[in-house]
């Protein structure tokens, strides 16, 4: 019964396929599979509305501090079977994901616990940045709050 | 003394700040602390400063707080600066 | 800024789309979307493997049930937007979802939570039933154990 | 006394036991208790006794535990027999 845990994390400037970071978590021997998409919210900073977002990221370092990530998940919890991060980069507009990730494991209670330590790690250490947009043409650089 | 040559990477502010994407330095004195690394960026580039205490950098995939610290560097290290995160 | 909030459910003997309920409580309003994927596991009990379940549910009741679930998640996190459950019924194969449910809320610890308890709630309140279907012809009733 | 007719629905292990879904019964007495109802369904179907402390009735909605308390029944009104839950 023994399987490869897979720990997966990708940039990418194209749309992201909830289906397809689902597909790449599934397994037999897993009853529980969560997933957490983040997305743009409409919002109004000052009387100018956001638009979109811009997002950059410094790739390699991202990469290296994801599978730092994903072990300490396995620390904390050893019987989650499989990681995936999608992460958007580049311009996404109001409404679009920038983010989705899933986690399974034989039971829930694992893959629930998890994904929370999952988004809340990568907002505090994945070196990922977002300019926040507005129709006035002005942007702002974000910063994580957490 | 030994003066090496290091390549620095800019995000995010510090990208828009400077102008730059990356650029080298040389020579870079060693051994050198954080802090005086930051120093010569910040003679580089004055604007930079409006990040003071809100910066860290990378280097070798760890993030390096700006102090007293010597970083390690060797000839053609890449080293970046790091403004909050804010993923996902 | 005022956004119908929507409690959508439903029970299918089809194949689940997890799109499908993505989309249902997608919202500009919301920066964060969480899912919860129930699945078949690959089994085995006294020998004999699970090779799928058969669901059955009190339809009309598991409805209400619903409504009275979504109530509750809107008393504790008055910041949800929208939930949705789509439920399997009918025969389910090992791997294939038997239940899909997302929550939007507009910041991430709402839909969290909310979604751990909807699906805590559901197993204890709303009237479906599974039968483990064995590779010896072989079946037996489940019972949830929380 | 007034007697009506009541409509049982069977899931799971107690549609299995009975080997109905549903069935129509009557006369059932009113007032009645859940403990009393749940003695009518074991004298027609003796099989059900199996699930006995395992089983709640469900009716207009609620869930009913099977005990001393009266079910104010009206005539045509449904009654389920709910064996513990398995969803999700």
């Amino acid at each position: 019964m023994s399987e490869e845990r897979r720990d997966a994390f990708k940039l990418s400037c194209d749309w992201l396929s909830i289906q397809e970071v689902v597909d790449t978590v599934s397994s037999t021997s897993c009853g529980a599979l969560s997933v957490f998409i983040g997305t743009t919210r409409e919002d109004e900073v000052e009387g100018r509305k956001v638009i979109g977002l811009e997002y950059e990221a410094y790739e390699s370092m991202a990469q290296s501090q994801f599978s730092r990530l994903c072990a300490d998940i396995r620390d904390h919890w050893p019987s989650v079977i499989h990681i995936c991060v999608h992460h958007r980069l580049g311009w996404v507009k109001v409404g679009d994901a920038s983010v989705v990730m899933a986690i399974s494991s034989p039971h829930r209670r694992d893959s629930q616990e998890a994904i929370q330590h999952c988004i809340t790690q990568l907002k505090a250490n994945i070196p990922i940045w977002k300019k926040e947009v507005y129709d006035t043409q002005e942007a702002s650089w974000r910063e994580n709050s957490e | 003394f030994v003066k090496l040559c290091v390549i620095v990477l800019y995000f995010a502010q510090s990208k828009d700040l400077t102008g730059l994407k990356v650029e080298e330095i040389s020579p870079v004195p060693t051994p050198i602390s954080s802090g005086d690394l930051w120093g010569l960026l910040l003679q580089r580039h004055p604007r930079l400063s409006i990040l003071q205490d809100h910066v860290v950098l990378a280097w070798r995939d760890l993030y390096i707080p700006i102090g007293e610290e010597e970083v390690p560097l060797r000839d053609g290290d890449e080293v970046a600066v790091v403004p909050p995160l804010s993923g996902g």
